[in-house]
């Protein structure tokens, strides 16, 4: 059965329904795209399953367990956590010192080791798994910069650093490549492949740039006001004629089909 | 060890031996200014520790005043020695910290500020409402004092002093590492981005009461010092007056950092028995000083000496 | 990170030790001219009990600028001028502690003028300590282990214990006594007082309750008291502000009994209420009128007046923009009272002082003779007791005029077994308070 | 508990919910526009009855043109705390309120300098007598209330419903950037909102200055409840603070009749918790995101 499953998921604000009955199954390991025009409901998708908002019905299900309607920390805690559009961080602390906060699942640091200082060990254990992490996004030489004063793609990257640092089993990356320079964008691309085939993490990932998403995605699932259109593999999503009228507008289908 | 760790250590140690040394050159009066000083540091400082997260309430001098009933009544009715009722009345404070947090929680920002100004009130009108035990209006009288230990006898001030010197120092201790712990750094993302901390697995709703439990069993031992000293305690001597100084201090020492508050209390208790010739006029000066610092210096004293200060920078109203 | 830490953990050093330098600069001993006496005054002086301090202030200093201006006062042969100093206690307990610590410790004053309440809860350990004279205007602060603070200037609560006797004589046939004031430190013991009397005199006590100092609308409560049906609506020593307020609503919702409340600033009730319902409702208090002609001329009382307004009254140096109230004189009563004490014990040893005070026949005080008294009511014989002035408001002058000046003592002693079982039921006699 | 009692208590209530109405609603807009909590709205309250007192007992002024002067005297004092506190605080609820709060500790202690501390303030009765409505018994001057709030409210209503300028406000009110890209100066409401304020509070003051004990310190006991009723009413919204301030006026009535003050006090302090708890954006509040 697969890892993670939305059933009949819908979610209501006031009147309009952002999502209806949308149905989703990712299987483990596996990069799912997740595409749709704007207001398609790709973001509330990302809030609804994160515990973000409470959906008005349908099911949400991950390892078997249902998990809608639990607070986002404890979703976290039981393995999914999300990045976010905006640039999230915490500015005032060093890459370093986000990337640790974000190890907060691994090590709460008891009351009595904060009084007393004991258990160093533990400390120098995590500073060395959070150093592994940023050596990975490639932001080693900036780690005692302060969040503020990083370029805008490496607070992208940070971003990610702190999701792997929460050590997920499945993860949701909002626009990861927004606002990143071709170059920039490549390597976001290969490391988001290589934290799914050396880390095992399942991917669901919301994404404007077609080729990143037609590139690196397994399957995709297109939104179009807040109902699935088409769920496949990208060819066979690039070929899907509700697809294409959905996009409409020239450059958009354009876009769509990577040229 | 690093240079400046071993400096840092040394100038604690000096700020130590100076107010160890103090009292035998300042004179009785000015010893038990100091008391009430000291005192109040704890009480700021376990203020700021609530504020590190965004929760700004207006009832921690009601919590000091739940430790301070709660150590006067064990004392009278259990006759327990101080070193039995001191903790155990910050353990009473946090309780009732507990059990207000949760109502709180719903709150934010200034929601928050006001509905504890409610609670807080609410908790004093229980004080005056219920003369047994609290002793209604008029309060408690003949609350024990610390007494003697051995030849010393701690009725003294200078014996008083040395005692409180030495628990606030231990309070502020534990508070400061508290401060620069995990648990610390936690307090403070959540105040600056609690849907991000949440996302990463923080619990925001359990840290905040943790936070604000914390802050009143320091509240609560700050009590039990006051009321030890007094030997009487009444309802209004927690009431909201007392409570706005404490804002006076902590808006004039600033909270960014963990000197800020202490820096507020220090200079506000010296202009505080400096102006005492400006009899009547006296609010009015600290009226205007509130303003001026709140409109020129937000960032407190202490941001003259360290340049950030998160108290203005991101706001969280409801 | 941790070199920012260093530079923080420099501020507090430097801040503290600046601190300590500025305090100890400060102890700077007060200069003390040899022949000198310090009192102190030791009362809210801001905020909203200030009404009940700054006031007295000015009783005071009229009667020490009499004593300097005869060269100061007479004690063992010697003339002491006396120098008043000031300290401002937010009617707080913590700060009245160490105010009397710094009265006591930085200006060695021999003598303190307070208001009493829980500020006297929280100053007599130690001003017992330093056998230092504590003198409150209520005479509910008085305790046994309190040797040196005395009471009883302000007639409370005598004056709510005579006022039941009074109405009872002049209207033997009502019957049914209601009695509020407000919730706070002396409302209740003195309100306890009164229903002990009001019972021995054979009323049947209808409403007996307290309201919050934090009423603004005194409609339900009058409302309330009215329900009760009551001959007689008494304010116990509710403040002479609530006071006004009440008698309004009594007014406004017609009430035709008897009104009676310890302190009745009649100008401002005439505010609201005409004076013919004043008198119909007969409404007597004991704060006197100085310029009440009931006096004499010439009189000490009289006098006070004409000195008050030429110190504070409009056009004065010193105006104040008030007219001159009951707390004004307040004061000076136990002032005058302790310097009459060291006069007559030739020392200021405050043993001596109670000694002469207790031994006298009478004690001149501006209400009148008094003595020492009330062993039963607080277990120690330090309430200074004058007469008891009652004065009731009359329609022809729009003021208040003495009707009755009442020694207390006879009174109490024969009712005294009753009035101290109900205020024991009332769990407000000294000995319950622990 | 009697009919007459009964009436007269509901009578009483009536009146006490108009009063604390009256107060309230300044506290709510100026807290619904760019949240300015005003911690010195007591005060200004305060200042409103001294207005009277100046001009009608000193200055012989009628007592309705004293209440008139009230008015623009008060407003001035809301627009010179918009200008001098609440603009450089903008964003900081809490800096705002401290601020405020400094503010009341001057604006106290000037009064007692400028006119005296001991008792209240004499102030005669301008109406003296009372209405007889159904067995219950309410003075004039009470009775006078009435009417006024009615007036008050349905000025303000008027004004912020059908007045270019007042539509501005809720506009602002509601959504302050999207107002600013409608070229509505924020500052320019900010300002129009304490005046209103300062003017609410100033006339309230002055017309319940008769009834009140007249005291550098009459604002304090007023503010809690005034808070506690813009809470209650759902911070920001003056339909709710209307609604809030007459359930307050029956809660504390009826309590301080059948039981005493302090109950009353605390009932409704804990009616307000409760609110806190069980709705957080109040009753009539908007639920902001």
């Amino acid at each position: 059965m697969a890892m993670f499953e939305a059933k009949e998921l819908t979610k209501y604000f006031g009147g309009l329904a952002a999502l209806s009955d949308l149905d989703l199954e990712v299987e483990a390991e596996e990069i799912r795209g997740i595409i749709g025009p704007n207001g398609a409901g790709k973001t509330t998708l990302f809030n609804v399953i994160s515990g973000v908002y409470r959906p008005t019905s349908g099911e949400i299900i991950y390892q078997g367990k249902e998990i809608s309607g639990l607070i986002t920390s404890k979703i976290a805690e039981m393995g999914v956590v999300r990045t976010f559009q905006r640039t999230a961080l915490f500015h005032k602390l060093t890459v370093m010192g986000n990337v640790l906060v974000a190890r907060h699942l691994q090590d709460k640091g008891g009351l009595f080791r904060a009084i007393f200082g004991t258990n160093r060990r533990i400390d120098i254990e995590h500073e060395e798994k959070a150093l592994e992490i940023i050596d990975f996004m490639g932001l080693s030489d900036l780690k005692n910069e302060l969040a503020d004063n990083l370029p805008h793609g490496h607070q992208r990257s940070l971003g990610v650093a702190m999701a792997l640092a929460a050590e997920p089993k499945m993860i949701m990356l909002d626009e990861p490549v927004t606002g990143m320079n071709p170059t920039e964008t490549k390597h976001m691309t290969d490391l988001i492949r290589k934290v799914r085939d050396e880390w095992k993490m399942t991917i669901l990932l919301v994404e404007h740039d077609m080729k990143v998403v037609m590139g690196l995605c397994d399957k995709i699932t297109v939104l179009n006001f807040g109902k699935k259109l088409a769920d496949g593999l990208p060819e066979e999503i690039q070929e899907n004629s509700d697809v294409i009228e959905a996009y409409l507008g020239g450059e958009e289908v354009a876009e769509l089909l990577g040229e | 060890m690093s240079k400046h760790k071993v400096l840092s250590i040394i100038g604690v140690a000096a700020l130590l031996a100076v107010m160890s040394v103090l009292p035998f050159f300042a004179r009785e009066y000015y010893v038990e200014i100091l008391i009430i000083f000291l005192i109040n540091i704890i009480l700021v400082t376990s203020y700021r520790l609530i504020a590190t997260t965004g929760d700004w309430t207006l009832c921690h001098v009601v919590l000091m005043g739940a430790g301070a009933y709660a150590s006067a009544l064990m004392a009278k009715h259990f006759g327990w020695p101080f070193w039995m009722t001191m903790p155990l009345a910050g353990a009473a404070a946090g309780l009732v910290g507990l059990g207000i947090v949760y109502p709180l929680l719903r709150t934010v920002g200034f929601g928050f500020f006001i509905a504890s100004l409610a609670v807080g009130e609410f908790i004093r009108l229980v004080w005056i409402k219920f003369h047994t035990p609290f002793g209604g209006p008029r309060g408690m009288i003949n609350i024990p004092y610390v007494g003697e230990l051995g030849p010393i006898d701690f009725y003294e001030a200078i014996p008083y002093y040395f005692m409180t010197l030495m628990i606030t120092s231990g309070c502020v201790f534990i508070m400061y590492r508290i401060d620069r712990s995990r648990i610390g750094n936690t307090f403070k993302v959540i105040y600056e981005d609690d849907i991000l901390a949440e996302s990463i697995g923080i619990r925001v709703g359990r840290y905040r009461s943790f936070a604000f439990v914390l802050g009143s069993f320091f509240a609560g031992i700050a009590g039990a010092l006051l009321a030890h000293r007094l030997s009487a305690i009444d309802p209004h001597q927690f009431g909201l007056d007392e409570m706005v100084y404490l804002l006076v201090w902590v808006v004039v020492g600033g909270t960014a950092t963990f000197a800020g508050p202490v820096i507020g209390v220090a200079v506000m208790t010296f202009l505080f028995e400096w102006t005492r010739p400006l009899l009547a006029w006296r609010p009015l000066f600290f009226g205007a000083i509130l303003i001026g610092f709140l409109i020129f210096l937000p960032g407190g004293l202490e941001s003259l000496i360290s340049k950030f200060a998160f108290w203005n920078k991101k706001q969280k109203t409801t | 990170m941790k070199k920012k830490g260093f530079l923080k953990s420099l501020v507090p050093m430097t801040t503290i030790l600046s601190l300590v330098v500025a305090l100890s600069i400060m102890s700077v001993p007060s200069a003390q001219a040899a022949e000198t006496v310090n009192i102190g005054f030791l009362a809210a002086l801001s905020g909203p009990d200030a009404g009940w301090g700054l006031p007295g202030i000015t009783g005071n200093q009229i009667f020490i600028d009499r004593v300097n201006a005869k060269g100061g006062l007479l004690v063992g042969g010697k003339r002491y001028k006396i120098k008043m100093w000031a300290f401002d206690d937010e009617a707080t307990g913590s700060k009245a502690l160490q105010g009397a610590r710094q009265l006591v410790l930085e200006h060695d004053v021999k003598f303190i003028s307070a208001i009493g309440g829980t500020p006297a809860d929280a100053t007599h350990p130690f001003l017992s300590k330093k056998k230092v004279f504590y003198a409150t205007l209520i005479s509910t602060d008085i305790m046994p282990d309190r040797p040196y603070l005395i009471g009883g200037g302000d007639v409370t609560p005598r004056i709510d214990m005579l006022r039941p006797w009074y109405h009872k004589f002049n209207n033997p046939n009502l019957k049914r006594w209601a009695v509020t004031s407000q919730d706070e430190t002396i409302g209740r013991t003195c309100q306890a007082w009164e229903v002990g009397s009001a019972i021995a005199e054979g009323w049947d006590v209808v409403y007996d309750k307290h309201f919050s100092l934090e009423t603004t609308d005194f409609a339900p409560v009058a409302t309330a008291i009215l329900a009760t049906k009551p001959d007689v609506v008494s304010l116990n020593l509710t403040w002479p502000d609530y006071v006004t307020l009440i008698i309004e609503q009594l007014y406004l919702q017609g009430f035709k009994g008897i009104i009676s409340a310890n302190y009745i600033d009649t100008e401002s009730v005439l505010q609201k209420v005409p004076a013919e319902y004043m008198e119909a409702t007969k409404s007597a208090n004991s704060f006197p009128l100085f310029d009440d002609p009931w006096w004499g001329e010439p009189s000490w009382q009289h006098e006070f007046i004409k000195e008050w307004n030429a110190k504070y009254g409009p056009g004065a140096p010193g105006d104040l923009h008030r007219k001159i109230t009951g707390i004004d004189w307040d004061h000076m009563i136990m002032l005058m009272v302790w310097a009459h004490g060291a006069q007559l014990a030739g020392t200021f040893d405050p043993d001596k002082i109670l000694e002469a005070l207790r031994a006298a026949k009478s004690i001149p005080t501006i209400l009148g003779p008094a003595v020492m008294y009330g062993k039963e009511m607080w277990g120690i014989d330090n309430m200074v007791s004058p007469p008891i002035p009652i004065a009731e408001v009359k329609a022809d002058c729009k003021c208040k005029r003495i009707q009755a000046h009442i020694k207390f003592e006879e009174w109490f002693e024969a009712r005294k077994d009753t009035i101290i079982r109900v205020v024991k039921e009332k769990g407000q006699y000294f000995d319950q308070r622990k | 508990m009697e009919l007459t009692t009964f009436i007269q208590t509901i009578a009483n209530s009536v009146v006490a919910g108009s009063i604390y109405a009256t107060v309230a609603v300044g506290l709510a807009l100026a807290f619904g526009v760019m949240q300015m909590a005003n911690h010195a709205h007591g005060e200004f309250f305060m200042l409103g009855a001294y207005v009277v007192y100046v001009f009608y007992a000193l200055g012989g002024m009628p007592f309705p043109l004293a209440v008139l002067a009230a008015i623009p005297t008060i407003a001035i004092i809301g627009l010179l705390t918009e200008r001098l506190i609440f603009r450089p605080t903008r964003g900081n609820v809490l800096a705002g309120f401290m601020a405020t709060a400094g503010l009341t500790w001057v604006l106290q202690t000037a009064a007692g300098r400028i006119w005296g501390l001991a008792f209240m303030k004499m102030i005669p009765t301008p109406y003296m007598g009372a209405a007889n409505i159904a067995g219950a018994q309410i003075g004039w001057q009470r009775v006078l209330i009435i009417p006024a709030a009615c007036i008050l409210l349905g000025l303000l209503w008027f004004f912020l419903h059908r007045v270019r300028w007042g539509k501005a406000l809720r506009a602002c009110a509601q959504d302050p950037e999207a107002a600013a890209l409608q070229g509505i100066s924020i500052n320019k409401m900010t300002a129009l909102a304490m005046g209103i304020a300062g003017a609410y509070a100033g006339v309230a003051g002055a017309l319940l200055a008769p009834i009140h004990a007249v005291t550098p310190y009459m604002g304090r006991d007023l503010l809690i409840t005034a808070f506690i009723v813009v809470i209650v009413g759902g911070m920001a919204s003056i339909e709710g603070a209307v609604l809030a301030a007459f359930l307050l006026g029956f809660i504390h009535t009826f309590v301080t009749t059948i039981f005493d003050a302090t109950s009353a006090v605390m009932v409704g302090v804990a009616f307000m918790a409760f609110i806190l708890i069980v709705k957080p954006t109040g009753l009539m509040g908007r639920v902001k995101a």
